[in-house]
C-alpha cells in the first residue's frame, strides 16, 4: 500500500503558497482542522481564497487566519458572529462570496466526482442566481453551478491510516469527506493514526486513493460554539 | 394572540406520523417540544444527521455533535450521519416531508426573504435556500408584523429573497393562512381573542379572511 | 423513529405493478436482492423496465426474470453470458439499452441527490453520444445525462435496522446504496435485520429516510459467477 | 515474439511507485503478476475496491467479494470499498493513475474499438467508455494483427468507438509504440526477434519507425 504519512502539520503544508485556494473542511467549529489552521498561521502565506462553510470565530479556527490577515476571499455559506471579519468586510480588506450551502457541497462533490458542472434549483430567483444559466428540467427551473478548483484541500478526520483512508466521528464529518475528494492535493488530519489494515474496509469514509498527505494531529481543542443543554430533570 | 411557544405548538399540529422534518432556527426549533403523542417524526439537520435528539444534559455534550445552528445536541435510536453533500441530496431529492423556517418577509406568491438586509451585515444563506427550493411542504413559521409595527405578509417582498414561489403555508402570533397557488393569503384559522379585522390590519397582501374563521384549537 | 419493516418480500412488492421501471442492486451476482427477485417471480407481473448493471445468469439473479418473460426493457451495462437472454433479444422480444457503467450509476447518483442532468466524458465521440447534449467545460466534451426515474428500488444489504437504515458489506455493495437513494419507492431486503439503535450511526451506509420498506431475508445462495482460485502453494 | 504474460510483463515496467491502476479483463489482469520489486502500486477494480490482492485459496472465497470481472478476489491491508458511483467519481476525476485495458483495433489517433462487434451478440461496454474518457494515461494490451492477419493498429477504426482520442501506448506481441498528439504510432520498442520491418507489414496505420528502434529489455 502506498504509505501518505507526514510529520506534522508543517511539513503537510510547506509547499502551500501565496494566492492559492483552499477547502478547510469543518461546520462552525465541529470537525475543524485545528492543527493545520495553526500551521497556516505560523507560516503566514497570504492572499488566501479559502472554501469553507463558515470562518470561524474572532479567535479560533479560521477566524485565526483573518486576524493574521491571510485571507483574500471567503467562499462561504454562513459566515456568522466574527467582529474582525465584519471590520475587514466593512473596510473592503476582504473580500466574501457568499453562496447556499447546499450549492457549496455540491460544488465540492462535483470536483471530486469528476463532474465539471451540477445543477440545483438553490437560488433561482434570487442575487445568487445573478450572471448565472438557468435551466429548466421538468417544468422547474435550476441553475448551473460549476465544481470547485481547489490548490489543497485540508481535512480532519477521527481515524486514518497509513494508505490516508479516513474516518470521520458523528457530526465532525460534515463538509470533511467532499471536500477531501476535491483538492488537487489533499492533507488529513487525524486524532488517531493506525497502520494500513487496522481500519475495516466496509467502514471507511474517504478511500486513501484521495488523500495525498495525513498525520496525526496533537492538542485538539474542540471548543464547542453553542453549548446548549437541558435541565437533568424535565 | 399567541407567543413564541404558541406559534410553535400549533405548528406541531402539522406534523403527521412518519414525518422528515428539518427545523430551522428560532421558533422552529420550539416545534420539537411539542410533538403531538403518537406522532413520530424524524429531525434531519442539514450539517449531516438524521435523528436529532433533545439537547444534552450537564457533561455530556459532545464538541463533534452538534445542529446545523451549531448547539450540542444528542442523537436518538435509528439515527445516522453523512457529508454534507448527502444530506443536501436528501433535502433537493425531496425525501424531507416538511420544512420549517422563519422568515423577516413573504409574499402572496410564496415568495420569502429571511437572510439579508440592505445596508446591514450580512451572515449568509447557510442552507435556506436550498430547504426553501427543494422542500415540497414548507412552513414559515413569524411574527406578524415587525418591531415598526409593518407587515411582514406583502404583496411584493421588499428584502432580497430567499426563495421564489415556493412557501404553503404560514403560521403567526395571529393566525394561521395558506398561500394560494393563483396567489394570496386564505385565512384558515384565528389566534385565541385575535379578530378577523384585525389581522386584516395586519395584512398587507391580498387577504381571503371569511368573516366566520375558526380560532385555532389546541389538544 | 419510523418503522419500516414489512413481513417479507411478497409484502414489499405488493403494489409494484406491470409496465413499471425498477432498479435492482447488484453488480453480476454479487449483492443481488434474491428473496425480492424470487417474489417477483411469483407475482408474474409484465413488461417491466429493468434497470441493473447486469442481467443475471440464465438460471438466477434477474435471469429468471427473463426466463419468465417478465422483462420488456433491460437497461444495463453489461449482459454478460445469458443464452435466454440473447434468444429474446434477436427475436425482439426484450429490448435492451446498453449504457456506460460510471453512467448508469452517477444517472441513479443524480436522482438520489435530486440533480436532474450530470455531465460525464464517457461516450463522447461514441454510437452512446448520439441525440444527446455535448457540452464543453475548459477544452473537454462532455454528454449531458439525465437522473433516472424509477418507480421501484429494491436493494439487498448485509445488515439493516427497522428505520431502515442499511450497511453493505464488502463489494456486495456496488450499485446498491446509489440504487437506493433513487426509487420513488426504495425495498431493501437484509441479511440480518435489527432494532434500531444497535447499529453505529457513524457505520450506516444508507440512511433510512431513502428506505421505506424493510425486511429479513431467507435463503440466500450468494452464487459465484467465476469462482477464481490461486494454489496454496505459489 | 511475446505470448500474453510477456506483453503483461513489459507493461508492467511502466508501473511507477505510488501509483493507482485499473487493470482490465485479459491481458491486463496479468500484469498484476509482474509488478517490478520495490514498486508500490494499488490496484482498483470498478464495481468498488482500492486494494485488490491476489486470488483466494481455495475456501477462502467470499462470494461478497468479487473484482469487475465477477472473479473472487481478496483484499490487501489497507483497502477500502465505496460504491460504484464513487469508484465512476475518482475515475472521471483522474485520481487513478493507469488504466491499461484490451482492444479489438486502436486508430493512429488515439482512438480505440473495443465493445462491439456489428452483426454479434452485444455484450456491452461496461466501464470501458467510462475509463478511456477519463483516463489521463491509459495503454493498450492487445495482439498486433487480429486472427484473419488483419493490423488492429489503424488508420481509422472500422468498429464502432469505445473513446475518441484517448489512447497514448500501445503493448503488443510484437512492439511498444506510443500514439502521437499529432497522430501516428511511434515505435519505441521491438519485442525479442522481431525486425522493424515485419512490424511496419503488420501496421495498418501510420507508423513511424526508425531503423535502429531497440529491442525490449526484460529484467
Amino acid at each position: 500500500m502506498i504509505n501518505k504519512v507526514v510529520a506534522g502539520a508543517d511539513e503537510a503544508i510547506h509547499d502551500l503558497k501565496d494566492g492559492q485556494t483552499l477547502m478547510l473542511g469543518g461546520f462552525g467549529l465541529c470537525g475543524i482542522p485545528e492543527n493545520c489552521i495553526n500551521a497556516l498561521v505560523r507560516k503566514g502565506i497570504k492572499d488566501l481564497t479559502c472554501i469553507s462553510n463558515n470562518a470561524g470565530v474572532d479567535d479560533f479556527g479560521i477566524g485565526l487566519l483573518l486576524q493574521s490577515r491571510q485571507v483574500k476571499k471567503m467562499i462561504s455559506s454562513y459566515v456568522g458572529e466574527n467582529a474582525e471579519f465584519e471590520r475587514q468586510l466593512l473596510s473592503g480588506e476582504l473580500e466574501v462570496e457568499l453562496i447556499p450551502q447546499g450549492t457549496l457541497a455540491t460544488r465540492c462533490l462535483a470536483a471530486g466526482y469528476g463532474m465539471p458542472a451540477i445543477f440545483t434549483p438553490a437560488g433561482v430567483g434570487t442575487e445568487v442566481a445573478e450572471g448565472k444559466e438557468v435551466r429548466n428540467f421538468n417544468g422547474k427551473e435550476y441553475l448551473m453551478e460549476y465544481a470547485f478548483e481547489a490548490d489543497f484541500a485540508i481535512v480532519k478526520a477521527w481515524k486514518g491510516d497509513t494508505a490516508g483512508n479516513l474516518i470521520y466521528k458523528s457530526t465532525a464529518r460534515n463538509f470533511n469527506p467532499v471536500m477531501a475528494t476535491a483538492g488537487k492535493i489533499t492533507i488529513a488530519e487525524v486524532e488517531e493514526l493506525v497502520e494500513a489494515g487496522e481500519l475495516d474496509p466496509d467502514q471507511i469514509h474517504t478511500p486513501g486513493v484521495y488523500v495525498h498527505r495525513i498525520f496525526q494531529g496533537v492538542d485538539y481543542e474542540k471548543r464547542i460554539e453553542q453549548r446548549t443543554l437541558r435541565s437533568k430533570n424535565p | 394572540m399567541l407567543d413564541k411557544n404558541g406559534i410553535a405548538k400549533r405548528i406541531a399540529k402539522e406534523l403527521k406520523d412518519g414525518f422528515y422534518v428539518n427545523l430551522g432556527i428560532g421558533i422552529p426549533t420550539l416545534v420539537a417540544n411539542y410533538i403531538p403523542e403518537g406522532i413520530n417524526v424524524v429531525l434531519q439537520s442539514e450539517n449531516g444527521l438524521l435523528g436529532m435528539g433533545p439537547f444534552p444534559i450537564e457533561g455530556q455534550e459532545d464538541p463533534d455533535l452538534i445542529n446545523a445552528g451549531k448547539q450540542t445536541i444528542t442523537t436518538l435510536p435509528g439515527s445516522s450521519i453523512f457529508d454534507s453533500a448527502l444530506s443536501f441530496g436528501m433535502i433537493r431529492s425531496q425525501k424531507i416531508d416538511l420544512t420549517i423556517l422563519g422568515a423577516m418577509e413573504v409574499s402572496e406568491h410564496g415568495d420569502i426573504a429571511n437572510w439579508k438586509i440592505p445596508g446591514k451585515m450580512v451572515k449568509g444563506m447557510g442552507g435556506a435556500m436550498d430547504l426553501v427550493a427543494s422542500a415540497k411542504n414548507i412552513i414559515v413559521a413569524m411574527q406578524h408584523v415587525n418591531k415598526a409595527g409593518e407587515s411582514k405578509l406583502l404583496p411584493k417582498c421588499s428584502l432580497p429573497l430567499t426563495g421564489v414561489n415556493c412557501i404553503k403555508k404560514v403560521v403567526t402570533e395571529l393566525a394561521v393562512l395558506d398561500i394560494l397557488p393563483e396567489g394570496g393569503f386564505q385565512l384558515l384559522e384565528r389566534a385565541p381573542g385575535v379578530s378577523v379585522d384585525y389581522i386584516k390590519q395586519a395584512t398587507a397582501g391580498r387577504l381571503i379572511a371569511p368573516e366566520d374563521t375558526p380560532e385555532m384549537k389546541f389538544d
